[in-house]
Parts: C-alpha cells; structure tokens; sequence
C-alpha cells in the first residue's frame, strides 16, 4: 500500500525545464525565439555586408528625386519632375482604381455565372461551365496578355476612324469610340463648376463631384426613409404601397436640378491630330487587365456562388414554396440571405487575389504601383532593396485592410446565426 | 359519401411516358424550350457558339504547318486558301514545341525529365490510393531523392547523402531519446541531420563519387525551361512545401505564443503579398540576404521562393485538415499515453492530411498556373519562350499560335489536376470515416 | 413502432367527414424520366379526412403528395383540390399552395430567421396580413403546439421535435384547408416523436383535412378514417383503419403489414 | 577574381537579352545566336579557349544589373546603354562599345510625319526601364510639346501594338527600329524618322572594381575590332599566325610576338581564339544585323575610324 | 433507462476490494477560466472497486474523471493514481496515462486504423512491445469482447456498440491497472447498450478497478460497489447502491433519482 506523503516541495531541477509542462512550454518558445531572432539577425547582418560592400547602403532619399520619367494614366496631377514618391502614389491610386473596377464586375459576372451555372437550360448551363473550367485553369498571366492582344488586335486604331469612308465609325451617335489605343467616352463637364478643393496640397478634388456625391447621398438616404416607410405600412396594414417611382424620382430629381444649375453637359471625345482628344480615355491596358482580371476571378466566385446556392438544401426552397411565396421572394428572403453567409468569405477572398494579381499589370505596361515603384523607379535609381520592400510593405497593408473586414464581416454574421 | 374501400387486384404494367417528355423531344423541350426565357437564352448561347467557332475555325484550320518563317507561313496560305485570307501559323509550333516544352534541357536526355515525372506520378499514387499495395510506399519515399538526381543529374551519391542524412536523424532520435529522453531526441533528431548536410554530406558525396564513381550527365539548371521547368518549379515547391506547411500549420494551431505569433505571421505575410514581389526578391534580393559570395542560380532562388509561398498556403490547407479532426481524436491519443510526437506522427497527421488532399492539389494547380509569373524576372518558362522566339527574325509577330499552344498545355494539365482532385473529393467523402 | 399516443383519450366526435370533395385525383401519371413513378392515381379526398399513406420506400408516397401542391408536376390526368385545378397556370398553382399545407420530413424551418419570423414570413408576404397581426397570429399557433415560449430563438436552438413543432405551426399560420405531412416524425428521437404526434391529433381532432405519410400505426389507427396502401407507384388497397390492419385484402398489403407490425 | 572564377569553373556567365532581334535569341536548336551573344562567345574563347563554354543567363530591362552585381553573371552584354549614373552610381564598367547607336522613331509612312518634332499629342510606344524611356521624356520636354507613352515590357509586343496601330510611332535604339521594321510584312510603309534623339553607346560591362577581367572582356572586344581593321579574319587568321607577317601590331595581336597575352593572365592565342570564335567585328556585323541579314544595318558610326567611323581600337602594344 | 443486464446472473466473489488505495483525491479544486467546477473533492478509491458516478449534466462528473488521467488539470489539492502524484511533471503523466485506460462516450477509435492496428498502436509506440506479441494481447483483448473476427475491418465498418467493445479492447491492451468510463454507452442503441454493459460487468468479475460516469442504474446496483453522486462540481452523496438507491440521504439526490428513473 502507498503511504501518503506530503506532497514534495516544488524545488527547480534542470530537468524540469523539458519535463515539467509548466517550464517546458517556455524553454521551447525561449529556444524557438533565440532561433528565429538568430536567423534574422543573420539575414539582416549579411544583407548590410552585402550592401556595404556594394557601396549602397539603405536609404530612402531616392524617393524624394525626380522621377524624370511620364506615366500615361495619372489620378492625381503629375508630370516628369515629380518626385519618385508621387510617381509612387500614382500607382498606388491605378492599382486601386482597377481592383475596385474588376472586384465591381468580377462580382457582377461571378454572380450571374454562377446562377446561370444552376439555369435548368443545358445550353446556357454548358456554356457556363466551359467559361468556368477554361478560366480557372489556364494562368491569369496568360489571359492578361491575351485579352491585351484581343484588344490590340480586333479594335480599330484612331486613324481607321479618319476619312470620308472610314473603316471604323463611332457609336451611340459619335459620342463612344472604341479603338485599340481604349475606349473614349463622353466626359462630364461643368459651365458654371465651383472649381476644385486641395487636399494637403498633395492632390484636388473637384467640388463639382463632391456636390454631386453629397446630393445623390441625400437622395438615397431620403429614398431610404420612404423605404422604411413602406415597411412600416406593410407592417401595419399587410399592403405594400409601390414607392420605386417615388423612391426613384427623390434620387434623380434633385440630382437633375443640380447638374442643371452647375451647367453639365457631355464633353465628347473627337478625332484631332493622332488621338481622340477629349472626353474620358480608358487605356487598353487598363481594360485588358481589369477584363482579364475580371472574368478570371469571376469563375471562381461563380464557384463559390454556385456552392452557396446549392449549399442551401433544396428543402429550403421546397418549404418556401410549399408555403405559396413566389420564385422571386423565395430567392430575396429565404436563399440570397443563407446563400450569403456562404459566399461572401470565399468572395472576399477572391477579392484579395485580384488585388494581389493586379501586380500582373507591368504585362501590358499598366502603370499600377508595381510598374512604378516596384518597376521604373527602381530600375532607373537601381535601388531594389528600398523599393520591393516598400512594395511589399504596401500590398500587405491593403491585403491586411481587406482581411481585416473579412474578419469583421464573418463575426458579424456568426452573431446572427445562434 | 362514396364507399371508401378499394382493392386493386391488377397491378398496373409500367408504361412509357408521354412523347413529349421523353426522347429527343422531350429533352429538348425539358432543357433548352422550358419556358419563353429559355428560349431566348438558348437562341442566344447558340448564336454566341456559331460566332466563337465562325472567327476561330477558319484560322485554326486554313493554316500552315510546314513554313520555316511567318513570311514564308502568309506566302503559303495566300497561295493554298487565297489572298487575304488569315490562317494560323502553326509551323511555329512545329519548329518550337520541343523549346517550349523542355527548354534547352539536352535532347539526348529528354527521357530524364519524362521518366523523372511519371516517377513522380507513380510515388504519388500509393499515397493516394490506400488499395495499392503498401509495400510501394518505398517508391514515394525514394522519389523525393531520385527525381531531383534525374532531372540535375551528376552523382547518384548526392542524392544517396542527402537521404542519409534523414537516416541518421531517425538514427540520432532512436539513440538520444533512449539516453536522454524524448524532446532531447527531437532536438537531435533536427540537429544531426542539418549538421550532417551543411558540413559533411558533400564531402561524403564527394568521397564516395571519387571512389565508387556512378552518375548521369549533369545538367544546369539554366538549361531548364519551357513547360518542363513550370513542372519542375511545382513539383518541387510543392513537394518541399508539404512538411514546412505541417511545421507552420502545427505551430499556429499551437499554445505556446511566440511560436504561434511566427507562424501567424509569416503565413499572413507570405499570403499577404503578390507572388510577383516575392519573385523580384528572389531575382534582386535573395543574394543580399545570403552571406557574401553565396550564390546559387536564379532557378533555385526562384524555388525557394515559391516554396515559401506555396508553404503558407499548404500551411492553411492543412490547419483546415486539422481543424476537422474531432477533438475525441487527440484526448484519445493522450488517454492512451502518447506523446505530442509520436500522437502527430501516428494518429494526427494520418487522418489531416488524407482529409487536405483535395486543398493540396487545388494548391497544387494554382502554384503550377503561377509559375508562369516567372517570365516576368526573364525565366524562360513557356511564356518567356514565346518573347524570345518571336525575337528571331522568322518568328516576329507571332502571337495566337504560341499564346494558343501555351493555353492548351496549361490547360489539360490543371483540368486534368481538377478533375482529379473532385474524384478524390468523391471518394473520400463516401469512403468510411 | 411507437405506439406512445396509445393512453391518449381520442375525442372523435369533431372529426366528422363532410360530404364535400376537397381533393380530386383522376387517373393521374407521372414519370421521372422514363420512369413511371405515379400510374393511374384516382383518389377522392373529402373534407375533413384524415388520410394516411403507407406502403414500402419507394412506391410513390411522397411523390403523390408532392404531387397535390404540385412540388412535383404531373404528365396525365387531373388533380383538383379545393375547386382548383393544377395545370401549368401559375396563379392555380399559387392559390393552391396558399391553402394546402405541408410538413416535411427533416421539417425545412429557415434558419436565418427567428421561430415568430418563420412563422410570420408567409402571412406577410402571400396573405398579406399586417404584421402585428400576423404574429398575433403566429403566437397562438405556437401556443398552441406548447413552445409559445421559444418564439424568439432561431431553429437551431430547438431539439428535433420543438422543430417539427414550430414547422407545423409555420404551415397552420397560413390558415390551410388541408395538411399534408411527408413523414413528419421519422427523422426524430422516440420521445420527440411523442410531441409532434400529440401535436398533430389535435389538428386532426379540430377536423382538418389531412393527407399523412406515416409508418406510426398507432397514430393511423386511432386517427386516420382511410388508410391508403401504396406500392410500385399504384394505390394497391385502400379501406378504414380497423379493417385495413385488421383484414388487409391484398397479398401485398399483408407482405407489408407482417413486416412492419412484425418489429 | 572574377577570372580566376571563370577559368575554375571551365564556363563564362554572360547576362543577354531574353531575345532582341539580332542581339539575342535562341535559335530552334537551343543555341544563343545574336551580336551580343557573340561577343560573349569571344570572350569565353579567348579565356577558356572554347567558344561554347557560355551559359547565356537571359536577363530583363530590371533584372539585369543586380544578376551582374551580385555575381550571378560575370559580363552583362545586353545593349546596355552606358550612361554616367549606371557607371558611377551603380558601380559598373563599361568596358567599352560594341554598337553605336542613338534613339530613334518609326512611325507609319501613312501618318505623313517627317520629323519627330510633328509628334505633338502622338502616342508613342516605349520599353518600360530603360534610357529611352527617360530620353522620351526630354525630348519632348525640350520641344516643348505633349506625348503620350504607352510603356510595354517587351519588344515584340511593343511591335506588335505599333503595327496595330495602338502607338502612332515606336521609339527605341535605332538599331532596334531597324530590326523591328526589317520583320515587318511590309517593311517599306514604315520611316524612321530622321531625328536620333540620344546617344545611346551600348556595351558589354562588368562589376566595378574587378580591373582584371575588365581589361580581358575590354581587350577581347578591342582585339575583333583591331582585327577588322588589319584585316585580320577568321578565314585567314590560321595562315596568318602561321606565317606571321611583317605588321608587329598584327603579330603581337595574334600572339606571334610578345606576350600580351601573358600580361592578360590568358595564353598567348587568346585573341586567335576570339576571333576565330565568329570572326572580327565586322564579320560579326555583318553576320547578325549587317546588310546581308533581313536586318539590314548599315555600318554607318560603327564603321572603322578609317572610314569615317567612330570605331578605334587602342593600339596593342 | 435500460436494464437489460438484470437477468444476467452476476458471480460477486471475484470482486473482492483490496486494501491498497489506487486512487487518493484530496481537497481538489478545479476551475474553467473563473467557472469553479469542481469543489473540493475528496475521495479515495481502492484497488478493485467499481465506482458509479451519476449526476445532473453539468455536475462535473466528466470533469472529475478527465483530471484523473490529467486530460485536464485541476489547479489545487493533489490527485494520485497509483502512488504516483499527477504534477506538471511530464514524464509522472506519462506513467499514469499508461497505467489508467479510458473509454469515451463517442469512443475515438482512430478511423485509419484496422481494429488490430487501434489495438496495437499504443503497447508497440509507448510500452515497446514487439508488435508480435502485441498483437497476440490485442487479439486475445478483441476475443474477450467477443469481435475477433473484425480484426482486419476498420472502424467505420463497425456497429456502435461494437466500435465501443473495441474501444474497451484497446483501453485493456495496455493492461491498465485503472478503467475510466466516460458514459460509454450514452451514444448507442438500445440493443447495443446491452453488448457494452456485458462487456464491463465481464471486466467488473476480474477484479478491474473502475470508475464509470453512467445512467444506466441497473448496472450501478449490479456491479457497483459504490455510488457517487455529484452536483454542481462537489460530491454531495457517496453509498453502497442498495443503499444510494432505496434510501438516499439528501434532497438533492432524491430529486435526481426520482426524475432518472421516473422516466
Ligand atoms: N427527382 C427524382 N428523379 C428521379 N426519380 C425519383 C426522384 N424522386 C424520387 N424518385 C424515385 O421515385 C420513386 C418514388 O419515390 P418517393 O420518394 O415518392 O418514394 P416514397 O414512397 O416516398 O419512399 P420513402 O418511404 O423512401 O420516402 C423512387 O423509386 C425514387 O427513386
Ligand atoms: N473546456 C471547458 N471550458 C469551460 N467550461 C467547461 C469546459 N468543459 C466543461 N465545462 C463546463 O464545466 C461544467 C462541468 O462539465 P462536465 O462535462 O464535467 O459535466 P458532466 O457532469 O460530465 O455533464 P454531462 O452529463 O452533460 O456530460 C459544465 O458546466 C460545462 O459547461
Ligand atoms: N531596349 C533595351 O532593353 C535597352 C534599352 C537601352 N539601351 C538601355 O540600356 O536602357
Ligand atoms: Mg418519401
Ligand atoms: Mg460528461
């Protein structure tokens, strides 16, 4: 029989650093942090060797020099003898531009992919599933030149548009071209424009498109209340009164007498000396890479709609109707609202590739941030430790950003669920 | 009210449904006129086919395949179809598709690579189908050593060393943690073998070439390129990334916080940038990082990077795995008295990783599809091959043919992967669990 | 089979039938593809019938149901239920679902919605019925299947049984002429399956049309006036209750009820 | 040393092009043909003694200093422009000029431009990471007129959206402009204007502070050119080393007198080997871009100092 | 609840209680976060013993027997099993986890393991034994709960109660001196309940020490030789079962009682 004794006083031996699970836990996260603090010191250590001895120790000075070279598609003002840093933001603001663009209407072809995918027509769902698996499997770097040749290729150049009997000719009565240097549209332009607000000095914003936007916010939030107001009556007395001409009719109208007052009217693009001048010119390169980058991503967000949808059990829709709702308010109230939570992680993922594949965009000679401070600035001040970092550096924090509202979103969501 | 009772005495024989539900004629009625909106939209997609296969078809069939130059490609289609008409150049193809699909690999040696990637199928089929005789497991473990030694050639003993080197990691875990106890024989068990391969294995190699001398012709790197070094840039990233995903996805399902706060943060980083950034590391930086004078061929680089990337997302795959596991799976393990280790080696890892494979493959074909980012840093994969070749003079201004040639290979390859994986998916669904 | 509701004192004088037809199937087949799942269905259904539906899995019960609020739609012959026929118009089809009832078997509650929003969802939007009176409504059905208290939890939080519960309020809610329930109990634990039949001997005892596929014959016996027999698609027997398990006519009928009373 | 380096490992790293008409390619076979390409063979026969001992290490407009710095190569021939900041700042040598060239404009002779000063609000297609990108930028700075650059990553697609009619003109080296138009289905509907807007002197470089192989890749380059203008060819070089001739300078050239090749670290037939790797510069001109090839470059600054060229090896002695 | 096994005829003799203690808790307290769910408990078991523990879900009892194989750790007091104390001390742990077998209510066995194999594992990995023989021990194990035959089959192609005999074989494989059961039958059929309990009454005749968190009251009042009854974290009733069943002490054990077997 085992005689109880007190039990022995807690006296540290060596050994307890390995078998005691108290101190165990901490000598191998100290030996794993010494490693790892080993081997960046020693990353770090070589890399100032190297650099030394090359004569180019890090330094950020180049970003405030000249950039001396021109970008064509330019947000904010820009010219030659700007800084590498505003070159920088330049490129930051184009790659913004074409994520926001191909996330907006990759979601809009994923979307519409993916249900057609579902369509009980053969063809149609055939179709769709060709677009699907040749997308999905053939690399984005590939249909980024691809749809860069296309357009090269099969659009008309400026010059075809010259001439009594022109090959090509304008559309939607001379205010669209569509050539292979982009696609020129109409530009809104301002009689009476209250002219443009600076931001920190660094770039303008027209107070024409802030006006606009305060507006058309108003609008909608009015059209929001008269929402919420049908809502209520529904509530109360079961009828749904029809607002969407009233709802319609507070966004626009309001919008219309401001334009009228500030004088708006079309700027249309025209054919002088080589170019179309005027109006708004979207660069090839800008519309090969965000279709590219579109209708990839759009195959696999028509997967990951297409599970979502079918991830709601057929039994969801059966009971749905079963209870007499209609096709249309079975999808807005029973399946969109479940088939959401499911698709919007996946989607937002999506969202995160995109942008991180619109560094592709040097293929066509886009200028976004890895064009030019990942591309002509680093070549032309050969420093390319300083600028793939801050490259990388950026990529991160927008991956971050992006991340960080996934997150938001899936707690939000989980909230609702139990 | 009717008499309820009813006995049928008769059964009724089972007869052929209406005409206008079944055959062609229901079937077309079923799946392309259900209903006036199909109608339109089969009327479109139809008319969407006839106008892809009326622009496509023409070129692709009213070609050249025997031109030696583009000019000579545009005399000849004039000349057999008629002035004006534009016919594909595939001549091109015919010169250049051995270029594109080995690079500048000796073409005395193709059957190394071809051998050295059905051997690399093969080692993975009995790692996937668990009906396959166990005893080629053997083949899986060999192919990591024997593929590499075909595909660079040289001596047979390098590869042999390195494996030696994992023997003797086993052989320092044995005898260790019999001496001095279970952790003290893991950190044996890591420390001998990097010992063994930083110090001695290339002078063992060395050694043993120079006494015993058997190789196959080496061959550099550089000579890779074309599809054959996008296989290679995958195969191996992925290979080498399994174990590094298992190490990170252990570590940030891990406690112990430092170790997580590393693995976190390396995985979101390496997840967080574009694959592009991390090539220009690997073509501008990664020599930087190394001590002065290293230097090792823009092709490794390139691997070790898109290793590490590769890792980070085999890392999450994996933890997906993991997470599936039932939490019965580990308090068994522990109840029954096994170790962390030897719970991971026996129990965990087994079941995690049969659940990732679908997740690995589909990371497989994504790192495949990427390594075309390298003719970006001027690799000669198969897009970089097409910018050179159309720098000879007889090819410039070639363009569909070889972006055409390249779209295909790519992909039956990663349809033929999916395909795959879904089959895979299948049956470990219906496979009892 | 559990024959819990077998203590339960059934009160059968309000179960009387009315001489009105409240569903009429007339010679109506339906093939899945080139398989003829339904052949040659007649079938009068009267008001305030209690039917219930038996046969081996696979003979077509729950696609005949499916069949009557047209879930599923039929290739030859007619149904009428309640005045209406099922073709093609979908405003038939509408006012049909809107007065027939239906209880699944894994009970299809929306998860996303609370227990009262479940039950409200389809009075607002198909009835149109004010939303505080809807769930004044939605209250008293929830009573009335004795989890009024569970009203604002979202399905998930229920057991199996409070579920078919709160899916059965969800159909009353809509104030149906007819009930249809596709084997209401069968994905449920035995003491579940107490609940959801007490729960539906009560419907039965106010008199509501109901069609039931189930294998709880203690339910059918004390409930049902009519038990149908179905197998390979047809209506092989059909008669009441005491007679049908007492005397089945047919060989096939009584292969069955061996089999299933032979538990 | 970089030499030492080279000899130990019997091959010579030599940064090209990824391909650049004329300049750089592989051919169907695999092999590296091109003007740059062949001064790296030069090189690697005067060092190594076999012209094949070359692994071509293709480069881009980005990677192709840092391949050099950090030793990857041991001599970028790439037509590199040699410029003050890529000689001081990026701590390279030139080690001398194998190609003359300034940048230039193509356009369409339909666009009815005869100067590039008519350019004004033309789009213009360039190579992104290059001088000509920053010399666009002057010139039309200096004109004081409006442009726009459409950057593109590689030649042949800069090509390929010229000829669509994407760039209303095309600018990088002339002999480059050359090239390009040479391939073209119809050469004649194409003008380079006659404006050369730079000078852009493209050369093979090596790292700073290496002098030694420095003076090798130098000297090797300075041999083919001294050759060309002895007359000194691959066709009758073997005779002449045989029965030397009276011309010191061709002698101690070829190896037959004194020992420059000692002086080198290279045995004494260092230049024999080079230039019988391709021949002399001019052979080599004439060769891969000369008038004889569908490029079709005249000699025209790259002509001998004799003729009215600015080539002018120093003296070997 | 269940007593199938009461018309086993159960042989006592060999189920003397030794004198040594296998078990000794003294005051221990454990706490989840700042949730304090066990209580000072104090309790001493000897080798031999069958202890029952019941309770109300919650009470802790999972809990309790989870800190004795230190699948968690309680923060006061001191447990030791078999002599050895269960401390932070890794290689303690080790030595009392090969010594104390336990069997879960979902029973884990591994799925990519044959039977044989789940047998095995744990004797080959951390008892070193040649896997000849620890095959040979598995085999007899898997005989004595009577499914040999399923040797070679995996898991998954087992019934329940059969997966949890095999659990049971693979627990004695070790040849634990201590048997831990976590309601191991709380996850099956009725029919299959049966086959588990026989297998532990089977255990219970060899003189095994064990202690078993179960409902299943006919098998405490045939085997047992103790009762305990834990609430909110503390054991508030300990007896010999005749006594803990006919004449419980406190309020709160009546109250339980009546409620488990009211049923
Ligand atoms: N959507 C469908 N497509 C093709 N065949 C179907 C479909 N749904 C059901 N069937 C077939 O029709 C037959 C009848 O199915 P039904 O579900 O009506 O049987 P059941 O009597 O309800 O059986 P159970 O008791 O198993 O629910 C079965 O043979 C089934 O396989
Ligand atoms: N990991 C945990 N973290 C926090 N609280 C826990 C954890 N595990 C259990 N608990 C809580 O501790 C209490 C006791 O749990 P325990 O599982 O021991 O109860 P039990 O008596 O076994 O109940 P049951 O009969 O339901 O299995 C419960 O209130 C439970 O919610
Ligand atoms: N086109 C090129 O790749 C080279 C352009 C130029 N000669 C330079 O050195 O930058
Ligand atoms: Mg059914
Ligand atoms: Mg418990």
């Amino acid at each position: 029989m085992t005689t109880l004794t007190d039990p022995p006083k807690d006296s540290f031996r060596l050994g307890m650093l390995i078998y005691d699970t108290r101190y165990r836990a901490l000598t191998i996260q100290v030996v794993a942090l010494f490693a790892f603090m080993l081997l960046a010191a020693w990353l770090i250590n070589n890399t100032v060797q190297n650099l030394a001895s090359l004569g180019k120790p890090i330094d950020f000075g180049f970003l405030s020099t000249a950039a001396q070279y021109d970008i064509n598609q330019t947000l904010i003002a820009y010219d030659n003898q700007d800084s590498h840093l505003r070159a920088s933001a330049v490129g930051l603001l184009n790659t913004l531009l074409v994520a926001v663009m191909g996330c907006a209407l990759a979601t809009v072809v994923g979307v519409l992919v993916g249900i057609l995918r579902l369509s009980r027509n053969w063809l149609v769902a055939r179709i769709m599933t060709v677009y699907v698996e040749l997308f999905r499997n053939v690399p984005v770097l590939l249909w980024i030149v691809f749809a860069m040749a296309i357009l090269i290729e099969s659009l008309p150049a400026p010059r075809d548009f010259r001439g009594e009997d022109a090959p090509a000719a304008m559309l939607f009565g001379d205010s669209v071209a569509l050539t292979n240097r982009g696609f020129y549209v109409p530009e809104p332009l301002f009689a009476r424009t209250l002219g443009d607000l600076p931001v920190f000095g660094a770039f303008d914003i027209s107070l024409d498109f802030l006006a606009i936007l305060a507006v058309l916010g108003a609008g909608l939030f009015a059209s929001g209340l008269i929402r919420t107001r049908a809502d209520r009556i529904q509530n109360a007395t079961g009828i749904r009164p029809t607002t969407w001409y009233l709802r319609l009719g507070v966004v626009l109208l309001p919008l219309i007498a401001l334009l009228v007052a500030l004088g708006f009217h079309l700027g249309y693009p025209e054919l002088r000396g080589f170019n179309f001048q005027g109006g708004i010119h979207m660069r090839n390169s800008l519309i090969a890479l965000w279709l590219a980058l579109s209708f990839y991503t759009a195959a696999f967000i028509a997967e990951a709609v297409r599970g979502g949808i079918l991830a709601i059990s057929k039994g969801q829709t059966e009971a749905a109707a079963a209870l007499g709702l209609r096709p249309g308010r079975i999808m807005s109230l029973v399946i969109l609202p479940q088939a959401m939570r499911v698709i919007i992680p996946p989607l937002i993922s999506q969202y995160l590739n995109l942008t991180k594949n619109s560094s592709l965009a040097i293929a066509v000679g886009y200028m976004d941030i890895t064009g030019t401070l990942g591309g002509i600035t680093m070549n032309q001040t050969g420093r390319e430790l300083e600028c793939v970092l801050l490259l990388m550096l950026i990529y991160l924090v927008i991956s971050l950003l992006i991340s960080a509202v996934m997150n938001w979103y899936n707690t939000r969501v989980k909230l609702v669920e139990r | 009210m009717a008499d309820l009772t009813f006995v049928r005495h008769e059964m009724v024989p089972e007869q052929a449904p209406p005409a206008t539900s079944v055959g062609p004629r229901g079937w077309l009625r079923e799946n392309l006129f259900s209903s006036p909106l199909n109608a339109i939209l089969t009327l479109l997609s139809l008319g969407l086919i006839w106008w892809v296969l009326s622009h496509a078809l023409p070129w692709i069939v009213l070609s050249s395949w025997t031109a030696s130059s583009l000019g000579e490609c545009r005399e000849q289609i004039a000349a057999a179809h008629g002035e004006g008409t534009t016919g594909a150049c595939w001549a091109v193809i015919r010169e250049r598709y051995l270029q594109l699909l080995f690079g500048f690999y000796p073409s005395d040696l193709y059957w190394r690579p071809l051998l050295a990637f059905g051997l690399a199928l093969l080692a993975l089929a009995p790692v996937l189908f668990t009906a396959l005789p166990r005893r080629l497991l053997w083949l899986s473990a060999a192919a990591p050593f024997v593929v590499p030694w075909l595909l660079w050639g040289g001596s047979v003993w390098v590869p042999v060393c390195v494996a030696l080197g994992f023997g003797l990691g086993l052989a320092a875990l044995r005898v260790v943690s019999a001496a001095a106890g279970g952790l003290a024989g893991v950190i044996a068990a890591g420390v001998v073998p990097v010992l063994w391969w930083l110090f001695l294995a290339w002078v063992a190699a060395g050694l043993l070439q120079a006494i015993l001398p058997f190789g196959i012709t080496p061959v550099e790197s550089r000579a890779f390129g074309g599809f054959m070094l996008s296989i290679t840039i995958g195969l191996v990233a992925i290979t080498l990334s399994l174990p590094i995903g298992i190490v990170l996805a252990l570590g940030r399902q891990s406690n112990l916080l430092i170790i997580k706060a590393i693995c976190v943060g390396f995985i979101e980083f390496i997840r967080g940038v574009p694959l592009i950034t991390l090539l220009f590391v690997a073509s501008l930086l990664l020599n930087y990082f190394m001590p002065p004078g290293t230097n090792f061929d823009i092709i490794l680089r390139v691997i070790i990077m898109v290793t590490l990337f590769a890792s980070a997302y085999m890392a999450e795959v994996i933890r997906g795995g993991l997470a599936a596991l039932p939490r019965g799976q580990y308090e068994a393990a522990d109840a029954l008295g096994l170790d962390y280790w030897k719970a991971q080696r026996l129990i965990v890892m087994p079941q995690a990783l049969k659940i990732s494979i679908p997740g690995i493959v589909s990371t497989f074909i994504g790192v495949f599809k990427d390594t075309t980012l390298v003719s970006i840093i001027g690799l000669l994969d198969p897009l970089g091959f097409s910018n050179s070749i159309r720098a000879n003079a007889e090819w410039n201004g070639v363009v569909w043919e070889l972006y055409g040639f390249i779209a295909a290979l790519f992909f039956v390859f990663c349809f033929s992967m999916s395909r795959y994986s879904m089959y895979l998916e299948r049956k470990l669904r219906t496979e009892n669990r | 089979m559990s024959d819990l509701a077998a203590n339960r004192e059934i009160d059968r004088s309000r179960m009387a039938v009315s001489e009105n037809v409240a569903i009429q199937i007339t010679n109506m087949n339906k093939w899945y593809g080139a398989f003829h799942v339904l052949r040659d269905i007649n079938l009068t259904i009267y008001e305030g019938e209690r039917i219930v539906v038996c046969g081996p899995s696979g003979s077509g019960k729950s696609t005949l149901i499916r069949c009557i609020n047209r879930l599923e739609e039929h290739q030859a012959g007619s149904i009428v239920v309640d005045g209406i026929e099922l073709t093609n118009d979908l405003k038939n089809i509408d006012k049909v679902r809107s007065e027939v009832g239906m209880v699944f078997q894994h009970f299809n509650l929306f998860p996303h919605l609370t227990i009262l929003e479940n039950c409200t969802l389809a009075p607002i939007w198909v009835r149109k019925v004010p939303k505080k009176e809807a769930e004044e409504t939605a209250m008293h059905f929830l009573e009335k299947v004795k989890i009024p208290e569970q009203a604002n939890k979202y399905p998930g939080q229920l057991s199996g049984g409070q579920q078919q519960r709160v899916a059965i309020a969800r159909s009353l809610c809509m104030k149906p002429k007819i009930m249809l329930f596709d084997e209401p109990t069968s994905a449920l634990d035995p003491e579940m399956i107490k609940e959801v039949l007490d729960t539906m001997i009560e419907l039965a005892q106010e008199g509501m049309t109901m069609i039931c596929v189930t294998h709880e014959m203690g339910f059918a016996r004390q409930v049902a006036n009519r038990v149908i027999f179905m197998d390979q698609g047809q209506i092989v027997e059909q008669n009441e209750p005491e007679a049908f398990f007492l005397n089945p006519q047919s060989d096939r009928t009584k292969l069955f009820l061996s089999q299933i009373l032979g538990h | 040393a970089t030499l030492d380096d080279v000899k130990s490992r019997g091959k010579l790293n030599c940064g090209t092009n990824t391909g650049l008409v004329g300049f750089a390619a592989p051919d169907a076979n695999g092999d590296w043909q091109g003007f740059d390409v062949a001064l790296c063979r030069a090189v690697a026969a005067a060092v190594l003694g076999d012209q094949s001992a070359v692994e071509f290490v293709p480069t881009t407009g980005k990677t192709r200093f840092t391949a050099l710095a950090s030793g990857e190569i041991d001599i970028l021939a790439r037509n590199t422009t040699w410029t003050f900041s890529r000689d001081v700042d990026l701590k390279f040598t030139f080690v001398g000029v194998n190609y003359y060239d300034g940048q230039g404009f193509i356009v369409p002779k339909s666009l009815g431009v005869s100067s590039a000063k008519e350019l004004d609000g033309a789009t213009v297609c360039i190579q992104t990471g290059t001088t000509t990108e920053l010399n666009l930028a002057d010139f039309f700075r200096v004109n004081n007129i409006s442009y726009e650059p459409v950057p593109i990553e590689t030649s042949a697609e800069a090509q390929q959206q010229y000829l669509a009619g994407a760039c209303d003109a095309y600018t990088t080296d002339a002999s480059g402009l050359a090239a390009t138009r040479a391939t073209f289905e119809d050469p004649t509907a194409h003008v380079i204007l006659p404006e050369i807007i730079s000078k852009e002197p493209l050369g093979p470089l090596v790292r700073h502070g290496d002098d030694d192989w420095a003076d090798v890749v130098r000297w090797t380059l300075n041999a083919l050119i001294a050759a060309e203008e002895y007359g000194v060819t691959s066709a009758n070089i073997d005779e002449l080393v045989a029965n030397p001739t009276s011309n010191p300078e061709i002698n101690r050239l070829l190896g037959t007198e004194g020992d420059l090749g000692a002086m080198l670290g290279l045995p004494a037939d260092w230049a024999v080997k080079a230039i019988k790797a391709g021949g002399n510069y001019g052979e080599l001109f004439e060769k891969y871009i000369g008038q004889s090839t569908p490029i079709g470059l005249a000699r025209g600054l790259n002509a001998q100092w004799t003729e009215g060229g600015l080539l002018y090896a120093p003296p070997f002695r």
